[in-house]
């Protein structure tokens, strides 16, 4: 038995000595990579999602804003199930069975208008806060965390930040613009394989891919269109390069595949914006307002494929 | 007159979706090799004018960059063939060269007299033969005198001035001196003559911005010179005193849309240089067109209900417009547009209505 | 045994950095209507106005806007703008244009099939024009890339629709884009201002699939012909106040006409409880 | 990310249908009465086969009993072909049956075109699958 745990130790030990070899290569060989490596997703983070965000509800808004009558599936690639299960919606019945969060699970509660408050809970974990429907989001980045056994609206999300190639070694020459200063003279001047400088915004910024597992069956819309749990929910948080005005943007990319109801991907991106603060966060319960009266005829689903 | 029958613009634009459609593939092959982006295709959303503003600013046709093209903050822009336009003199002065001289619509104001003419010498040193005036305005005439001095006629003498006769009534009037006096003048709908390789048209539009008004159009260039009858920077200058009329003025945009032709998708063909601000093409041609029918109806419906004019401007019926053509500040406000076509629609409405505009 | 679950968080850790994401957005993208379809692909009845911060001017235009205008021969093979095209159902290709000594990409071109338009995105940081060139649908674009997002500002684009319900857009907008690809997935983020008819900046966002089999009918020859018979001269339009049909998105979907006019406050969470008083007892 | 490829070209397609067959400078619904029909009866004057629509148009009687000329939209060049309507199809003289919706314009003697049947050779279009493209 000693002799296994010290077979154990050194094989650990070697390992995380390749480990840090190979981050120690990676952080220093690029001249272009970040000074100091990351010890961690907090400390490494390269975009700053932190702080107050505001949705802005400027597409699907009257399934976003309002309440959509049962029956309108506007722009969802729905099947015959989804088609059947949605038109099977009741809010009353929902609200009787304390299910008043089923439109405020992960799959459709980044369309809620509301707001987002992004904080870094430990190194490891990004915690979103939703103050509609007072939803909290933890994205965890370390592969030791795992689900727990209990199926939750919002599930279990596993996080990964995307670099860009220049701030991980990526290629060093010029062939995707931003050239600043002169054309290096005989395609050798500065030791690259020819071409001018690249600008160091080629380094900046990054994306936050996230997939969440383990999840209840929700609503992707408030009028009863469903999700599964066997859905698989991918996204994108993205913060923009700010604009010229000071607005700050954060898009997140949601990707949705679940074949019991979808006969294909499907596709939001939901837009906010930076707030200074959190003077206008507004925690309010599950709640879904009512549609107005009668069923919504949806036009056939022309072009989108069945 | 050889103005086209009504029915031929469409006609030509049938012809001129054909040719662009039949030459599509082509450009696509040639795009879609790789070959260097250059503006000026075809079918590349931007104009020959826009394909001279490169990174080094230099202009395809005269070589120059912006500092060579610009003379005491008057510019020289080539739009199309062998017009450019000079900016910053007041209004937009056209100038047309080639083999037989110079020919100059309107001259701008007289401060910028001496650079305009510097302008019009760094694109040509022919002689200047021929000046033509859109109107009596002081701000489109006063380099008349300059720049026909330098010029010259086939018989020596300073380059003529044309307009319709209304301009050199006007103009007499106003004791401007006889050497900026438009001597050679016309009073029928249109006068057309051949200079530079191309037919040049000159069209007298009744009772628009003026009583005088001429609007140019050089047929192998294909670009039209409006004056004020159309421009970018403000509503139409609608002069009652001087026999301007808003029914004349929608009808001498009508006039040019009947000449104008795009080259592909309400893009390009034909352009036009505006009296004030940047060059266009039909698009906003009949963008403009639509605004004045619009607004002018919305007021000819208010004061036929009895409205004083005050109350016609305080229902804001040119609102939707307002943003993008009204000049609080003057020479040429929104209030004055809509006072000018309220009492515009005073001489047709009952006396009552007219009683009312006093 | 703490050894190895140290070293399985630091190596995860480690492999959570050292993704790289996607650059390349050349080839060919189809929409994916999945946001708006019915505005975006066929159009519904008249009267959507949801969502766009518009402000008194474009309101007063859209009252007056009258559908049957674009059947004017001068208007009816008018395409959308560069801030609106993005919003159609459209295939598109995206190519590179390179400088042969360097290899440095001096542009990025695109071809649009609707209404087969061109684009070129300057990258060599020339200047945009002066004022008084010629506007166009598609406008003078530069763009630089800040990591793996490409960002376009384009200037010189002329007057057109945000939506062909009749909110009209300037010549004086200013757009600015966002390129975000994952895999086959391209993002596309709009930001548009307009100080003519905008109160604040119109956001949108769409999402183009890679097409793996390119280039199918992807011309467009439109022809001017008299569709409809009427006076060649005749402005379609009505009088403030008197458009029969401005309120029909509204009385379809069961909505307040108050709130689909409303503007940017509606865009806003603060809007919803107001937008469910409003809707009480419809 | 997964793709369904099998789902997602499809899907490009049929897209690629719409950008010609439907998106136009106007919204069909918002020209026309789509919960009306009207049925004309006439000589077909002209088939404009092109983009961004086609039209038809018919010199048949109106509401007032006067022969006038319809203009009947019909789907633009490219989404036609794609249901085997060419520019040859209708010919100026065919006879023709033509029920659709009518425009929303007063005084506009237009239609959108719905079903279109022309006697002389039993031609019918707009009751089969594929043949309506919305």
């Amino acid at each position: 038995m000693s002799a296994h745990r010290n077979i154990g130790r050194r094989l650990a030990l070697a390992s995380c000595a390749a480990a840090l070899t190979a981050f120690a290569g990676q952080a220093f060989a690029q001249p272009r990579a970040p000074a100091s490596a990351p010890a961690s997703p907090k400390a490494g983070a390269p975009i700053d999602l932190t702080g107050y965000w505001v949705a802005v509800v400027s597409e699907d808004w009257r399934h976003r804003m309002a309440t959509a009558r049962k029956g309108d599936y506007e722009s969802l690639p729905l099947n015959a199930n989804g088609r059947r299960t949605a038109g099977d919606w009741n809010l009353d019945a929902d609200n009787a069975a304390n299910m008043q969060c089923k439109a405020f699970g992960v799959g459709g509660l980044i369309r809620q208008p509301g707001r987002l408050h992004v904080t870094w809970s430990d190194d490891d974990t990004l915690r979103v806060d939703f103050d509609a429907g007072t939803q909290t989001r933890l994205l965890e980045f370390a592969s030791t965390a795992q689900p727990s056994g209990e199926k939750t609206w919002q599930g279990f999300s596993r996080a990964q930040w995307q670099r860009p190639p220049q701030a991980g070694g990526g290629p060093q020459r010029a062939q995707i613009g931003n050239n600043t200063g002169p054309i290096a003279p005989g395609g050798g001047g500065r030791g690259q394989r020819g071409g001018p400088e690249l600008s160091p915004a080629l380094a900046e910024g990054g994306s936050l891919k996230v997939v969440t597992t383990n999840f209840r069956a929700g609503y992707l819309r408030k009028n009863g269109v469903p999700y599964s749990e066997s859905a698989s929910i991918t996204e994108y948080f993205q913060r923009l390069p700010d604009a010229a005005n000071g607005d700050v943007y954060l898009l997140v990319i949601t990707i949705i595949e679940d074949p019991t109801y979808l006969n294909e991907p499907f596709y939001t991106s939901t837009m906010f914006k930076r707030e200074a603060n959190g003077a206008k966060w507004n925690p309010t319960p599950c709640r879904t307002a009512p549609p107005p009266a009668g069923t919504q005829q949806t036009r056939a689903p022309e072009p989108l494929p069945r | 007159m050889r103005a086209a029958p009504k029915s031929a613009p469409s006609l030509r634009r049938a012809t001129a979706a054909r040719r662009v459609a039949a030459a599509a593939l082509a450009s696509l092959v040639v795009v879609s090799g790789g070959v260097r982006a250059q503006s000026g295709s075809p079918f590349d959303g931007t104009s020959p004018a826009r394909a001279s503003y490169s990174a080094s600013d230099k202009d395809a046709r005269s070589g120059m960059d912006r500092a060579e093209r610009t003379v005491d903050g008057v510019e020289t822009y080539h739009v199309q063939g062998n017009v450019y336009m000079l900016i910053g003199a007041g209004a937009n002065v056209a100038v047309q060269t080639g083999a037989d001289g110079v020919l100059v619509v309107d001259t701008g104001g007289a401060a910028k007299r001496a650079a305009v003419l510097a302008a019009i010498r760094r694109l040509s040193s022919g002689p200047i033969r021929w000046i033509v005036n859109t109107s009596a305005e002081a701000d489109h005439t006063g380099g008349n005198e300059t720049i026909s001095q330098a010029g010259q006629t086939v018989n020596g003498n300073p380059a003529a001035i044309i307009a319709h006769e209304n301009v050199l009534a006007r103009m007499t009037e106003a004791n401007r001196p006889i050497t900026e006096l438009p001597l050679n003048t016309f009073f029928e709908p249109a006068r057309d003559f051949y200079f530079n390789g191309e037919a040049v048209f000159l069209y007298h539009p009744a009772n628009a911005h003026t009583d005088g008004d001429v609007f140019v159009y050089f047929r192998g260039s294909d670009v039209l010179v409006s004056g004020d009858l159309f421009t970018t920077t403000q509503y139409p200058v609608i002069r009652a005193d001087q026999g301007g009329g808003v029914d004349g003025l929608v009808a001498s945009l009508n006039q040019m849309l009947d000449i104008a032709v795009p080259k592909y998708l309400q893009e390009g063909g034909t352009y036009v240089i505006p009296g004030h601000g940047r060059v266009c093409d039909e698009a906003e041609l009949i963008d403009y067109r639509d605004m004045v029918v619009i607004v002018r109806d919305r007021i000819r419906n208010l004061a036929a209900q009895g409205m004083t004019l005050q109350q016609v401007l305080a229902t804001k019926p040119a609102l939707d417009y307002d943003g993008r053509y009204d000049n609080p500040r003057g020479p040429w406000t929104s209030a004055m547009f809509v006072e000018a076509i309220y009492r515009d629609a005073g001489k047709t409405t009952s006396g009552k209505q007219r009683a009312a505009v006093k | 045994m703490r050894a190895l679950v140290l070293c399985g968080a630091l190596t995860a850790a480690l492999a959570a950095t050292s993704a790289h994401a996607q650059i390349d957005i050349t080839g060919e993208w189809a929409t994916k209507a999945h946001e708006d379809f019915d505005d975006r692909v066929p159009g519904d009845v008249q009267g959507d106005f949801t969502g766009v911060p518009m402000n008194d001017a474009a309101r007063r235009f859209a009252e007056s806007w009258d559908v049957t205008r674009v059947n004017l021969l001068e208007h009816q093979c008018q395409p959308y703008n560069v801030a609106h095209i993005f919003r159609g159902p459209m295939q598109f290709r995206i190519w590179t244009e390179k400088d042969p000594a360097t290899q440095s990409i001096i542009s990025y071109r695109e071809y649009l099939g609707t209404y087969q338009q061109f684009r070129t995105i300057w990258m060599d940081n020339r200047p945009h024009p002066p004022d008084y060139v010629p506007h166009t649908n598609m406008g003078f674009s530069t763009g630089e890339w800040h990591g793996d997002i490409l960002t376009v500002t384009t200037t010189h684009i002329k007057k057109e629709f945000y939506r062909r319900s009749g909110i009209p857009s300037s010549d004086r907008t200013t757009l600015v884009e966002h390129y975000i690809r994952h895999g086959n997935l391209l993002s596309h983020v709009m930001i548009i201002t307009d100080p003519v008819y905008l109160t604040e900046p119109y956001l949108n966002s769409e999402e183009f699939v890679q097409m793996e089999r390119g280039n199918q009918n992807w011309l467009y020859n439109c022809e001017y012909v008299m569709e409809v018979p009427m006076d060649k001269n005749r402005v379609p339009y009505y009088l403030p106040g008197m458009n029969p049909f401005i309120q029909d998105y509204a009385k379809k979907f069961g909505l307040p006409f108050e709130a689909v006019f409303g503007g940017a406050p509606t865009t806003y969470p603060e809007y919803e409880p107001k937008l469910e008083q409003l809707m009480k007892g419809r | 990310m997964r793709m369904n490829w099998k789902i997602v070209l499809p899907a490009a397609c049929l897209m690629l249908m719409a950008a010609f067959g439907v998106r136009a400078h106007h919204s069909f619904t918002a020209t026309y009465f789509e919960d009306r029909e009207i049925t004309i009866e006439g000589k077909l004057l002209q088939f404009m086969f092109r983009n961004p629509h086609s039209f038809v148009h018919i010199e048949a009687p109106g509401d007032d009993g006067q022969m006038h000329r319809w203009a009947v939209e019909w789907g633009g060049a490219g989404a036609l072909a794609g249901q085997g309507v060419t520019n040859q199809t209708l010919r100026a003289g065919d006879v023709v049956k033509i029920t659709g919706n009518p425009g929303r314009e007063a005084g506009d003697y237009r239609l959108r075109m719905q079903y279109l049947r022309r006697d002389s050779d039993g031609f019918e279009w707009g009751k089969k699958p594929g043949e309506t493209f919305q």
